[in-house]
């Protein structure tokens, strides 16, 4: 990473104390030299698997979901090439329903460089990042999700 | 040597610590340790599915540790349950 | 667009009076049910095809362009069912470099929905709907680009 | 009947108010308005490249017009050159 430090931003946004920043994260990515930027954000929905959902609380292994996002970020920089600037950030803490759990962006020349860098870096989010997510239920139950397994011969068996 | 596992995610409802301290062997590997922290959970942790257990990994803080792996030398190592980010 | 009124959102912006808002895209395509948004912002280029560019001026056949954009809609809402929301907005007039040229936003339940309705929605605003820039480089000179035919047979001949 | 041509784009270079209005037949077709502005051009605008009017379109103020269509009832359409949105 030492050689795009201007060219990434991984945040883990503690809600206690920070909002995730979708205008920030479009600011960060721009570059004079980039026509594209490709962004996805995920929300807290309201209801999942036909249950109502009322919160999340996502649980997050620090260190090593950044070691996950840099990683996911130099095989986007193998994918499209170096002319690439990258944001992901990820809430942790209880959130309520039409909150943001995830912001990725992805700025470069091109759009179709864009959007394969911004899907390739959600999918890492999603498939590799130690991150967790419980769901809390009207009826007051709660549910740890069911995920995607991290171990060897387990790569991707879930969405 | 003593090993320090943090537990994460569906895991950290097992002890409010979200931690377990175990011994195992000097030349222990990453699937000894799956095996002591089966043998611990199977007998404090009432409810334990250990189907949970064999879908997580075991990680350094930069890592995901193959079974075959030693441990870190520190010792330290996180227990993660299947992910769902995002 | 009469039975999804409260789903699609279009706007020309004429830069003299407005500037796109990708924030405010991100809020109309948003809705508890949904988990996914996925966005495409266009800006302006500092160079194009090895020329420095200075601004760009786009000129656009408004009612066509807003009858693309619905025509656009309906076939993202075939393509990913009716549970999604849309926004599109493109500038209109003189840009400098840097400037927001075109804001695109999905919202649907899950990431991959989001995703393909963006992509083929900026496929449409790029080579069908009736827009067109003129770039204005460093040395004085402004040239129309290359673009699109819209002619039967000439169908995305470029790119 | 007499028709108006709205011009955009690179045609707008050719004619300061970039538009033109033509005679044609009463039941002219898309391509025989297409057959007019060309001659139109060549007599009139100096510089004009055929082959940009090749490449360009008719539409109405709803949808792009294929050349066998006749023309809108009241005679006012837009001539597109290659689009480059986005």
């Amino acid at each position: 990473m030492d050689a795009h430090v201007d060219t990434v931003q991984f945040a883990i946004a503690d809600i206690a104390r920070h909002r995730l920043d979708p205008a920030a994260a479009l600011d960060f990515v721009s570059d004079p030299g980039f026509g594209g930027i490709a962004m996805f954000v995920g929300k807290v929905r309201a209801q999942n698997l036909g249950r109502e959902v009322v919160g999340v609380s996502y649980d997050m292994f620090d260190p090593l979901a950044l070691a996950v996002f840099a990683q996911a970020a130099e095989e986007a920089r193998a994918l499209v090439g170096p002319r690439l600037k990258l944001h992901v950030s990820h809430a942790k803490g209880r959130l309520g329903v039409g909150d943001l759990a995830v912001v990725v962006a992805a700025g470069t020349p091109h759009r179709d460089e864009a959007f394969r860098a911004c899907r390739l870096m959600i999918e890492k989010v999603k498939h590799q990042a130690p991150i967790w997510k419980q769901e809390h239920y009207l009826d007051g139950d709660s549910v740890w999700s069911e995920g995607c397994s991290l171990c060897e011969g387990h790569a991707h068996d879930h969405d | 040597m003593k090993i320090e596992l943090n537990l994460f995610g569906a895991l950290r409802q097992y002890t409010p610590a979200a931690a377990v301290t175990l011994e195992v062997a000097d030349d222990a590997r990453v699937a000894d340790v799956r095996t002591a922290l089966r043998a611990h959970a199977e007998a404090y942790w009432p409810g334990f599915h250990s189907g949970l257990l064999a879908r997580s990994a075991f990680a350094s803080e930069t890592t995901v540790l193959r079974e075959g792996e030693p441990v870190p030398a520190d010792g330290r190592m996180a227990v993660l349950p299947p992910v769902s980010g995002g």
